[in-house]
């Protein structure tokens, strides 16, 4: 059986390579997709503490999560999609519109 | 589930968030995300939350991920190089990624965890049943909200993808 | 004794002649202007008159009022716009509504081709306003309304030719230095009221002051009438405000002859005059206002002596003859001095007239090098300044020689020795500067400059009238006040002393052999000044020459104006523009609130930078806190 | 409960309205100007049935507004505000009226809804006796000024116009603090909240607290006024601000802060300002001097002016710490001469720039032969500022300096050289554009003032010599409550001040004045 800190080490390891993957790559698909996985390896995290702790509200928490994932997805690939439009890129570096 | 399966998914899954972080052509990221993906579901159902590991699978790895696939095929991405790019940003996100990592870590060895053994739980635990029982009852307003949001999310979507067309209702960020 | 009298109607007709002048005077002709000009001045001479005859019937001590209107009440403090007629103002107001108006004649032909007729007349009309508000005054405040309105007067008609510069300089350089007189003047009166609120009774009134002279201790009388003589020592042009009389004489010849000659620059010995009971409580100030006056009383006539100007020789004639008046003022012989003020300005406007005639005559030169020989071509002139020259040189019996001799007297027997000493040194100088002054210009060679020569002429009538008519009292203008025991012998001090008391003597003295010593030094002078200018034309630059030095120093006026403005005025604006301004004010002071201000948007921008509007970088920037927190709480932990 | 007040203050803001209303620009000055005449005339008629015996409010209105707070609307007139209501009526008519005249070359709609707005604020500060009202208007004529300041004036007008509304948002903001302090001191002495000013009179509080709410409104007042060294935002202000913006930012809004002392300082917290008379004197004092060495050797007219601001506000502060009828009144009436000579000043500064588009004192020379109509207004302006005896200066300066001197001779030793350096700097100033040979072509054929501008400036110099040769009318009705405000401040002496020398002046002084 594997103990409850496996599972966190695992959450843990998965975020910050979610972490590294919006600091390092440029494209914004990419960085949106570290971002799901950031969010992924909370709801482990989530999930792995429910179970240790035998009570359901982590998985409701994960249920929350995902419906928040799926709404931001929606609205985030939709600015992409018009970002793309308007600039035709999808580098980080070059949508900055918002710059001082 | 066994330390030895436990193991493996665990390896599966590290491997596909590395590869999304590291391939060049974002489809390849994309399916190496689906991987890790599933692999979490897989986790989520041997923890005994079979609901919720069955929705990660359709409706993470399912909806959102063809979601990411179609703006992909849309805006016709191909694969980039690695450039250098910020040297200085990789430099210290790489810092801070590492630092963070090993924070988490300490904080899960130290001090000993708390509880090192899963708490004895109920058959239906993870069921739709309970979990339904939860939503309903106690995040029940949470629960409402959350549909007014995707609903908020559709609408968003929608309008910020929508192609305006030329005296349309000028939506957000519509103008070529 | 206090009788009502409209006193009001003497200030009223001036008041008309401005308002008239001022607005209808550009479009009513000339004649008409100068008609209303001098004839409201007689009006004025005419209810002064009539006041005075009014006033001869009452007995001694006896005045005419009339209250006008209240002017200023706040709390207990209360002055009236009043005047009070009494004997000392019906001496002032005939003196200066008599000459003025004769000067108002006088420039009505001088002016004539001035192009800002009007304007000069509105100028002179308001001056006369002013200085007969002065004299009429009940009370310390409405004095200083006149004693200021005299000075504005002064300012706009000295800078009345403005398109010159110089003429505005010298104009405002009149305003400020009596403007600081009056700083003091004004402490003065704060002073006053002072003490009187001290006492309960907040009054300026000089009837109320004389009756409460026992709330005046002598350090506060003395304080007070230091105050006020800084304030007469501005507009009476005395040590060491004196400065900008001689400069002020670029105005046109009527004005110096009116304000800087007869009525305005006697103000301070006026006012010394009227405040006589305040003066005597203090023997300190007194000392001080005789000292001041016989120190500048032989100043100026040094200076006098080597001018080449003509009115300048005039303008350093008045500061020192102003000087003899203070003298009289200084030793408690104010009738004495309010006499010679009365001679002084008969013979002294006649001075400046006349030589407001010449200047005339001569098309506008004033270097007396190129006068000479005057005499022929211009025998009124000529006669008429004869007179007034004798006058001022105290021959008897013309004016001066009355009311001169009752000063040296004065000073002598109330035991100022030495300052007698220094006023019959004075009155030798007078003799010189006059003589030369008169032998430069109507006598021996002609040197005048050939283009000018031709069109030498007499003034015209409404010229030489006036002349005439002012030679006429400084021949019988002394008469008033002959010597006690003689025919009507004192009667100008009895008249006097119900308003300024009675001179007493300290010791007795010979007033015969005094006055013939004084006669003698003046004579002196003459005769000096003969041998100098008709006999020896040579010896004056041959003096100067050997005398290098001290010619220098006279010519120059002993740098005076030089060493004012080394001390006072350089610096003034140096602090100003370089201290205060840019260096506090701008560098400092906004200096702060810029820097505050800078500050501010300095680390706003730099915190702007942050905003690079790349998402990773805001990440970085949240990874970085999240990793710091992260640490912070690890450290909680495992401490 | 007349209503007076609410109309003499609400009347311009509708006007206000109005003005928006009108499509042309002609129509919408024409508007603006009838209704600012409105309520002038309201002023008028409150001056002459104004009341010259009564020490306390006069055509009092009073409602609640937010009763949970204690906040009312709660207006009156006495004889410290009734002045200055008159006088920011005729200034607010005259440069109405002056601005009609071409001053303002664009957005003339706009401009008359500010001017409008600001007389609806000045007007309700006057007339405020509830501190949250006070405060609302306080903050109220800060908006329309900014704005007249940045879009109508010349120069760097935005940083002026920040520098002004920062500098004075500063001290509001203190003010705003003290005020709140003591409304909730008044809480715990009187058992429920209230803005209202006699109420808070009466909080008692320890000298300490006072202390620190009195430099509250004091900084907030002093920046205002504006007190040396607070006065840097006046040159800025008043140089970039159009005509009609300077006129009443220095002939109106400067007295803001002195009636600010008069109104709240001083009776909220009258033991302190006794305490802190000495060090307000030697502020003005200093304020008097610099003020007119700066004026001395500014090569702008504008600014000469408005250091001259500076100089003569000093007068005004150091009347009102005199703390006894002669200084207060002389304040008081300081504070008229000042917003009609120092806001003429600015009319004709403004006249000439229109005609010559620079304020550059090297830029003129000799002007009375080109306009003499002109130079000679500006003579009689000039003398009334200087203080010459028989304009409306002289009372106000001489008064001043009367209370000084009961006061500490020394500060009316120092104040006189204001005199002086007064007359120097608008004297040196006036040589140099008036008279001299003209040296540049161009102002030789300067048209002279139209009659419009006549128009403007005759009833302010009606107004100086009415009131240097007859101030009865004025002096009659302050001094009742002048005289309350003076004794408020001596009764609370006896309590807390050891007998010293200047204390029993100001005993003799009360005495004197109870006898009459």
């Amino acid at each position: 059986m594997a103990p409850p800190s496996y599972y966190m080490i695992l959450s843990a390891v998965l975020f910050c390579i979610g972490v590294s993957g919006v600091l390092l790559r440029r494209n914004v698909l990419i960085i949106f997709m570290s971002i799901e996985l950031m969010l992924n390896a909370v709801n482990l995290a989530f999930v792995s503490l429910s179970r240790a702790w035998g009570s359901v509200d982590g998985q409701s928490i994960v249920f929350f999560v995902m419906t928040v994932a799926a709404a931001e997805a929606a609205v985030g690939l939709g600015i992409i999609l018009a970002t793309f439009r308007n600039r035709a890129t999808v580098n980080a570096d070059e949508i900055n519109l918002m710059r001082w | 589930m066994p330390l030895w399966l436990f193991i493996f998914l665990a390896a599966l899954a590290i491997i596909g968030a590395a590869g999304v972080v590291l391939q060049r052509h974002p489809v390849h990221s994309l399916l190496s995300l689906v991987m890790t993906l599933v692999v979490i579901a897989v986790l989520f159902i041997g923890l005994g939350a079979a609901t919720v590991g069955f929705l990660q699978m359709i409706v993470y790895a399912g909806a959102i991920m063809v979601l990411f696939l179609f703006v992909i095929w849309l805006l016709n991405l191909q694969s980039q190089p690695l450039e250098p790019g910020h040297l200085a940003l990789k430099f210290l996100g790489s810092l801070g990624s590492a630092a963070l990592i090993a924070e988490l870590l300490l904080f899960v060895v130290h001090p000993p965890p708390a509880i090192t053994q899963n708490r004895a739980v109920a058959m239906d635990f993870g069921s739709i049943g309970r979990l339904a029982q939860s939503l309903f009852t106690d995040y029940l307003i949470a629960f409402e909200a959350t549909s007014v949001l995707l609903l908020v999310g559709v609408i968003g979507g929608v309008a910020l993808a929508r192609r305006t067309t030329a005296g349309g209702g000028g939506a957000p960020g519509g103008t070529p | 004794m206090a009788e009502h009298f409209p006193l009001g109607l003497i200030l009223l007709f001036p008041a008309i002649g401005v308002v008239f002048n001022l607005f209808v005077g550009q479009r009513a002709g000339r004649t008409t202007v100068g008609i209303v000009g001098a004839g409201v001045i007689g009006a004025a001479f005419v209810v002064g008159a009539v006041a005075f005859g009014r006033l001869l019937g009452l007995p001694t001590g006896g005045a005419l009022t009339s209250t006008l209107w209240p002017w200023i009440e706040a709390g207990a403090f209360k002055v009236d716009v009043a005047l009070r007629f009494d004997a000392l103002t019906a001496v002032m107001v005939l003196v200066v509504s008599g000459v003025g108006m004769l000067i108002h004649i006088y420039s009505s032909g001088y002016m004539a081709e001035d192009g800002d007729y009007a304007r000069f007349f509105t100028y002179m009309n308001l001056f006369v306003l002013s200085m007969l508000t002065l004299v009429l005054a009940d009370n310390l405040l409405l004095m200083f309304v006149g004693w200021e309105g005299v000075g504005l007067c002064s300012y706009l008609l000295i800078a009345f030719w403005y398109t010159n510069p110089e003429y505005a300089y010298n104009g405002r350089k009149a305003f400020i230095v009596n403007r600081v007189g009056d700083a003091a003047f004004i402490l003065g009166i704060l002073t006053t009221v002072w003490v009187g609120a001290t006492h309960g009774l907040w009054t300026l009134n000089f009837v109320e002051l004389r009756q409460h002279i026992a709330w005046f201790g002598p350090a506060t009388a003395t304080m007070i009438c230091v105050l006020l003589f800084i304030g007469a020592t501005g507009k009476s042009a005395q040590i060491p405000l004196y400065i900008w009389l001689p400069d002020a004489m670029v105005g046109p010849t009527p004005v110096s002859a009116l304000i800087h000659a007869a009525t305005m620059v006697t103000a301070g010995v006026y006012m010394v005059a009227r405040l006589n009971f305040l003066y005597l409580l203090s023997p300190d100030a007194m000392e001080l206002v005789a000292t001041v006056g016989t120190i500048t009383c032989i100043f100026a006539a040094t200076i006098a002596i080597t001018q080449p100007d003509i009115k300048r020789v005039l303008a350093y004639s008045t500061i020192s003859q102003l000087g003899y008046m203070f003298l009289a003022v200084g030793v408690g012989a104010f009738s004495a001095g309010i006499f010679h003020l009365m001679t002084h300005a008969f013979f002294k406007s006649l001075l400046f007239l006349c030589a407001g005639s010449v200047i005339h005559g001569m098309g506008g030169e004033q270097d007396m090098n190129k006068m000479g020989g005057l005499a022929s071509k211009m025998p009124i002139t000529c006669t008429t300044m004869w007179i007034a020259t004798l006058a001022i040189a105290a021959v008897p019996p013309f004016a001066g020689f009355f009311s001169k001799d009752m000063i040296l007297s004065g000073a002598y027997t109330s035991g100022h020795f030495g300052l007698w000493l220094l006023g019959l040194i004075t009155a030798g100088f007078t003799g010189l500067y006059m003589f030369r002054l008169m032998f430069m210009t109507f006598h021996g060679e002609s040197r005048v400059e050939p283009e000018r020569a031709h069109h030498l002429h007499e003034s015209p009538p409404v010229m030489t009238l006036p002349l005439m008519a002012l030679a006429l009292l400084c021949v019988i203008g002394g008469w008033v006040q002959l010597p006690e025991g003689w025919l009507w012998g004192g009667s100008f001090s009895r008249f006097l002393s119900g308003s300024v008391g009675i001179f007493k003597p300290a010791l007795e003295a010979s007033d015969l052999g005094l006055s013939i010593l004084s006669l003698a030094v003046s004579l002196t002078g003459a005769l000096i000044a003969y041998i100098f200018y008709i006999r020896y034309p040579g010896l004056p630059t041959y003096l100067a020459w050997r005398a290098k030095a001290i010619y220098q120093l006279l010519l120059e006026k002993y740098y005076i104006d030089q060493i004012y403005d080394a001390l006072v005025s350089r610096p003034l604006f140096f602090i100003a523009q370089y201290v205060l301004f840019k260096g506090l004010d701008y560098y400092t002071i906004d200096g702060l609130v810029n820097g505050t201000g800078t500050t501010v948007e300095a680390s706003g921008d730099a915190v702007r930078r942050f905003e690079t509007g790349n998402v990773q970088h805001y990440a970085l920037i949240y990874l970085i806190g999240a990793v710091g927190i992260a640490a912070f709480y690890l450290y909680l932990v495992m401490r | 409960m007349s209503g007076w007040l609410t109309a003499l203050v609400f009347l311009p803001l509708l006007g206000a309205g109005f003005v928006t209303l009108q499509s042309d620009e002609r129509a919408a000055w024409r508007s603006a100007f009838i209704f600012s005449l409105i309520p002038l005339a309201i002023s008028f008629y409150l001056f002459a049935a104004f009341d010259p015996q009564q020490a306390s409010y006069q055509f009092v209105e009073r409602y609640d507004w937010i009763p949970q707070f204690g906040i009312s609307y709660h207006m009156g007139l006495d004889g410290i505000s009734l002045f200055l209501v008159l006088l920011t009526t005729i200034l607010i008519a005259l440069s109405l009226l002056y601005s009609g005249g071409g001053d303002i070359g664009f957005r003339v709609r706009e401009f008359c809804f500010f001017m409008l707005v600001l007389e609806t604020g000045l007007l309700g500060t006057l007339v405020s006796i509830d501190l949250f009202l006070f405060y609302v208007f306080w903050e109220v004529m800060l908006i329309p000024m900014y704005f007249l300041i940045g879009i109508w004036g010349h120069g760097r007008k935005i940083y002026a116009a920040f520098k002004f509304i920062l500098y004075t948002m500063l001290g509001s903001l203190l003010m705003l603090v003290a005020i709140l302090y003591l409304v909730f001191r008044a809480r715990t002495a009187l058992g429920h909240l209230t803005f209202d000013l006699p109420d808070l009179m009466s909080v008692p509080l320890t000298m300490n607290e006072a202390r620190w709410l009195f430099a509250g409104f004091a900084l907030a007042f002093a920046i205002k006024v504006p007190m040396w060294p607070f006065h840097t935002w006046l040159p800025d202000a008043h140089t970039e601000a159009p005509t009609a913006g300077s006129v009443i930012l220095a002939g109106v809004m400067l007295k803001m802060g002195t009636y600010g002392f008069l109104r709240f300082a001083i009776p909220l917290f009258p033991d302190v300002a006794r305490e802190a008379a000495p060090i307000f004197m030697a502020l003005a004092v200093v304020g008097i001097v610099f003020g007119a060495l700066l004026a001395l050797v500014q090569p702008d007219l504008k600014r000469l002016v408005a250091y001259s601001s500076v100089s003569h506000l000093g007068f005004v502060v150091l009347g009102i710490f005199a703390l006894n009828p002669q200084g207060v009144e002389g304040a008081i009436y300081q504070m008229l001469n000042h917003g009609i000579s120092t806001g003429s000043l600015f009319l004709l500064v403004g006249m000439l720039y229109l005609r010559r588009h620079t304020r550059e004192i090297s830029e003129f020379g000799g002007l009375w032969q080109s306009i003499p109509i002109y130079a000679g207004i500006f003579m009689v302006v000039m003398l009334s500022s200087v203080g010459l005896p028989g304009l409306n200066g002289f009372v106000g300066e001489f008064l001043i300096l009367l209370g000084a001197y009961l006061h500490t001779w020394l500060a009316a030793l120092f104040a006189v050289s204001g005199l002086i350096l007064g007359a120097l700097y608008l004297f040196y100033a006036y040589e140099r554009v008036m008279f001299g040979p003209i040296t540049k072509d161009v102002n030789k054929a300067l048209p002279d003032l139209s009659l419009r501008e006549i128009a403007v400036m005759v009833p302010l110099l009606g107004l100086m010599f009415f009131m240097g040769f007859y101030p009865g009318p004025l002096l009659n009705r302050m001094e009742p409550s002048v005289l309350a405000l003076v004794q408020r401040t001596h009764t609370h002496i006896a309590r807390i001040d050891s007998p010293s020398a200047t204390s029993a002046v100001v005993a003799e002084l009360t005495k004197a004045d109870r006898s009459r």
